[in-house]
């Protein structure tokens, strides 16, 4: 792995985890409201697959879709003041940490209902074909999300028209409180492909290294004209399903014998043993990431808040009579 | 060998130019011109390409512009509505049909979650110019999952607009404004009125894609109605004549936005009001349009707006049941002699 | 195969052909209004399936299920006056011929959207299993059917709770105008049980006894509590879709392959080649069909229409204000 | 070690009897006794098992009646709330929980299309004793897609019921009532109102299932809402009383059907009223319940009936903005003034 490449890794990492921190902080502190779904444990998954695709990619997340956001390179400003309601966060404080966007960098949600990623994505997918376009789709989804009937609606129309998009599922083994064994019948999720002729493969979602190796193949097929692909990338999450969420339906020696595979660690000793970076420049990585995070809670606490409810629901905005203008 | 009218933009399915036409040929012409004017549009659901469409609406057009442009469906109405959505956000126009509005029960999620709610969501950084097409309506005895009724649903939800064309050259207008329009637009029709003739003339000015119409001017009473029962109206204001009421006909032409202005300029010179719709009264859209009538007209208003409406009963496929179920001419009669004759006589 | 049931067999399947004939007849001559959705050339699946069934067997069917209430033994008088609309029509002549019932004998429907038939036959299936019945569940749909989001979740639910489903696949390679190429990546449905980890396979669905063993068989699996089984028969509509769609999107060529493969006549052929039944046999039945549905034509026409508009919306009325009691 | 409490009906999640209760706990009662007393009765959807549900309502009963009848779903809502209708129509009788009602827009084919027509359809062959509840309404900055309000699109099915309770006690006796009735039932529940506190007798006699409740007699206007605005309004009345201004408040706590005779009762004492509700005013629930009273009420009506409502926007995510979308007490004040104030001066 080249230098540059592992030095990126590791920053979006370290900055993805104390992002999740300091926004969970923030939520305690009442600073942050609504749902919040954090990405602790997960980050292999989003930087592996992201930092493997092209600026002109597109991106279709979930609700849990912070990660994705500053990989993709929306700023950490951006997204802590949208999760604060700000006029300055990358969905003007109208979103929510559920639905973040930036048409100008192709990040097209946060979608918050489970199985829309699918839709949304086969249509810039079938886009891209119609118009020829070179650029390829990201569509994530969890292990619950593929019970939807979106999912089975979605993936057959991808594969009968061969739609460039890539469909990575970050199975984290959890649908809220309920197992992966308790919801699908057959929870290796990259065989479902096969009834559609999708080809995939799983990948240990803990390693970012195998992670991205493994989307560049996707990807290579995927751009190829072959259709899409279905990467299924076996991960957890530390913490409950959202703040809202103690998580006390797992076992505390479940959550520590997975804590014991974190990512982060894993990737520090790979690129230690590997020679790709020295310790000091992952600790400097480190201070900048702390640093990063700690402009954006204060840019999103001094930034202001929207002010116009009525603002952007049309384009063109409508005059319903509302028993004030009579 | 290519069919000649096949080159001509604007004469796909139909054979010839006429100044009158049917629904569905007003609206096969104006998918083709838009078609040919703007490659971002494109069509998908389910028949819509080497079938032609239910009711013949895309006919020709798959032939003139390919599967890619004419995309037949599976039966997945959620995903293919999500997948107009997804292309919408990333610069495509596409015209989405669903079959019957049956079936866009299944697509609401797509519809109102997404289609309505990204632009607001993400701070107005998309648009979302979708048309979604669907013909619904009691029809001919196609029994109760097969004669739905949807205005009420979609009217409540901020991000749509919605159309409701009830002859050949609002189709033809509503269709291509609706794909000009920026919003994500309904555009309703109704399976009995395809083929239903009109004079069209494709040259005429259009007017506002939400404007009202009067359809028949009146003294005594505004009838309020749109698709099927605008005919409805027509036909009870002809015998009402008889009894020496002169009765206002109003097609509305659109659902959201309603045209208030034009209500209200209505009933502020006939002072009363009477709402016609084929759908189940209780919460149907006519509550929208008599309560708001009510608080907005009331210095005009004698009497409080009334309703004629469907029976609250799912649609029975026996057809005198069916008829039954829905408002007649000689229902609309009776109401608006209800309405006007205690007070004349 | 036991003579008696080649003679029962052989009635249906006549007497399937005679009423669908009249049905057309008729519509065309205005008796019967709606969308009606004809069965020619795929009676052996109904029949093969449905003989193969017990009695306490629940039957789900769509709108194209005429055959199969009357194999399941709704008289074709009932049948014919619910076409008719008639209060004598096995659905009171509220449901018309998309919506054939018959409670008592467990036949449940009739339904006209695209997909249903799959939550409502796991509904049933959850229920005998929560109650122990040892009875299964027929569950049919066409091959358009597969592609909504119903199939892929309610196949994943059977799977995962072992209900006594029999998913039945009528393949007759069209969803209207759409030929199974152009609407399914992997057209052969029975393979899509895979993803759900439900057994399957495909059988000709022109051949009857062949879709009767598969039947035994695959019910047999479902009643030992191996859960469900993803049966695919593969068949041929001769008309159109419905009286309306004049079924200008296949060649004639086409038609006449398939009818060559005729059900009836390919059934015929072999009884009289097994010995299982006489000549003589098989006309007399067919007098008796035919008599069957005359007789069923004459009650449908003679019967009265139902009168009362508002009945059974609810099983306790609710009083809403319409306008008219002021 | 089993937990005394688990041993004893009513008493699954909560600790110990109580004269004031919470919502949620009403509610997990109620569940529990429908559920001791009759096998037929199962719960499924998201998270009802082991995890005891989103808002705890069904906590303990997992534990208590084993997987079958407390059984956790895959996010297939469309089919499991149609795995309802199906259990229904064969001796079943199911509570489906939809996690929230935004996630019931995927479940409408479900809902509507089968267990509110299948009775009617097989000619009264079939009762489908089906509960839906779901939680809904305006919760504290989930934002658009999750804010939902769907009262509008189910009042106007036939074939449903449809509760709202707003208190402890009326959730205990309107769940049972509805696992009671053989018609199908959604229990709309709002997301704000489970940790609320109130009054809680078992013993005591339920109202009719779909009767309103005055919560507040008065003198000079009705107020009409339900579920959380019933307090909203209340907070108003206390304000009002400043100003001479004596609110009657109706909590409706059915919405279809709605409690008419109860209305035109208030109103003829009160002769003007005010519905206020959370959903956007457009097409919302109080259109029908305004245009209804207007033509029923009319002789004991001062003045159109008004609609105080949530603004014709999606819900946005920010706590002030969300804030203003919906009403609150200041607002209905604002609107009651209107009303009576030019005439009372
Ligand atoms: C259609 C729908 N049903 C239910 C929910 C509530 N919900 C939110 S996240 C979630 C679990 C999703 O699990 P999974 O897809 O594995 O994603 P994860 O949260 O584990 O990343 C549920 C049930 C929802 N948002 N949308
Ligand atoms: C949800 C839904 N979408 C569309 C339709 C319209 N429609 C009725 S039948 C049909 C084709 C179904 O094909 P298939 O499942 O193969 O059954 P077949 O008619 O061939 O027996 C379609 C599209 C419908 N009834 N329901
Ligand atoms: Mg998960
Ligand atoms: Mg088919």
């Amino acid at each position: 792995m080249q230098r540059q490449l592992a030095h990126q890794i590791w920053y979006d990492m370290v900055l993805a985890r104390l992002f999740e921190q300091a926004a969970a902080e923030q939520y305690a502190q009442g600073r942050i409201a609504g749902f919040l779904h954090l990405y602790p444990g997960e980050e292999a998954v989003a930087v592996g697959t992201l930092r493997a695709a092209d600026t002109g990619d597109y991106v279709v997340s979930t609700y849990r879709e912070h990660v994705h956001a500053l990989v993709w390179g929306i700023t950490p400003e951006a997204v802590m003041a949208e999760l604060f309601g700000k006029a300055t966060g990358c969905s003007g404080g109208y979103g929510g940490s559920m639905h973040l966007f930036d048409a100008g960098r192709r990040f097209l949600g946060g979608y918050a209902i489970v199985g829309e990623t699918f839709p949304v994505a086969i249509g810039v997918g079938y886009w891209l074909r119609l118009t020829g376009a070179p650029d390829a789709v990201l569509c994530y989804f969890g292990d619950g999300a593929a019970n939807q009937g979106t999912f089975h609606e979605s993936l057959n129309m991808a594969a009968l028209w061969k739609l460039p998009v890539l469909f990575v599922c970050e199975n984290n083994h959890y649908q809220i409180g309920t197992e992966i064994h308790r919801h699908t019948a057959v929870p290796e999720i990259h065989r479902h492909g096969t009834a559609y002729g999708i080809p995939g493969r799983r990948v240990d979602g803990m390693d970012v290294v195998a992670v991205y190796e493994a989307t560049r193949m996707a990807l290579e097929h995927v751009r190829a004209g072959n259709g899409p692909y279905l990467l299924e990338c076996e991960t957890y999450r530390y913490r409950g399903h959202s703040m809202a969420d103690p998580g006390a339906y797992r076992s505390a020696l479940e959550v520590a014998e997975l804590r014991a595979r974190d990512p982060i660690d894993g990737f520090r000793e790979r690129v230690l043993h590997e020679g790709w970076l020295e310790q000091a420049e992952l600790e400097q990585a480190e201070r900048e990431a702390r640093a990063a995070v700690e402009a954006a809670v204060a840019f999103a606490e001094e930034s202001l808040e929207p002010t116009n409810l009525e603002q952007d629901v049309y384009v063109q905005p409508l005059d319903l009579y509302d028993g004030t203008k009579a | 060998m290519k069919r000649a009218h096949n080159d001509r933009a604007g004469l796909v399915g139909v054979s010839r130019p006429a100044p009158v036409l049917q629904v569905w040929q007003a609206l096969n012409i104006a998918h083709d011109e838009v078609m040919a004017r703007d490659e971002s549009v494109f069509i998908l659901g389910e028949d819509v390409g080497l079938y032609g469409g239910s009711y013949r609406v895309t006919q020709g057009l798959f032939a003139k512009y390919g599967e890619w442009r004419v995309r037949d469906t599976p039966i997945s109405e959620n995903s293919f509505t999500g997948l107009g959505v997804g292309a919408a956000l990333v610069g495509g126009r596409p015209i989405v049909e669903i079959m019957t509005i049956n079936f866009a029960l299944l697509a609401l999620d797509a519809i109102i979650n997404m289609a309505a709610k990204l632009r607001y969501m993400s701070g107005g950084q998309f648009k979302v110019p979708l048309v979604v097409r669907s013909p619904g309506g009691v029809a001919r005895q196609l029994a109760a999952q097969h004669s739905q009724r949807l205005e009420h649903t979609l009217m409540n939800v901020p991000g749509l607009r919605i159309v409701a064309p009830a002859t050949p050259q609002d189709a033809y207008w509503q269709l291509k404004q609706a794909v000009a329009c920026d919003d994500p637009v309904i555009v309703l029709e109704h399976e009995l009125l395809y083929f239903t003739e009109g004079p069209f003339d494709p040259g005429a000015d259009p007017p506002p894609m939400h404007a009202a119409a009067v359809r028949r001017r009146g003294r005594d009473i505004s009838l309020i109605a749109w698709h099927r029962m605008v005919d409805v109206c027509l036909e009870a204001a002809r015998e009402l004549e008889a009894d020496g009421i002169d009765a206002e006909v109003v097609d509305l032409r659109s659902l959201r936005p309603i045209d208030l202005p034009l209500l209200l300029e209505s009933v502020s010179r006939t002072h009363r009001a009477l709402v016609v719709e084929e759908d189940c009264r209780f919460a149907g859209a006519g509550a929208e349009i008599a309560a708001t009538l009510n608080e907005a007209g009331f210095f005009e208003l004698e009497a409080p707006v009334q309703r004629v409406a469907g029976r609250d009963v799912p649609t029975p496929y026996n057809a005198r049941l069916e008829a039954a179920s829905i408002p007649d001419a000689a229902a609309v009669v009776r109401a608006v002699r209800g309405l006007l004759g205690p007070r004349e006589k």
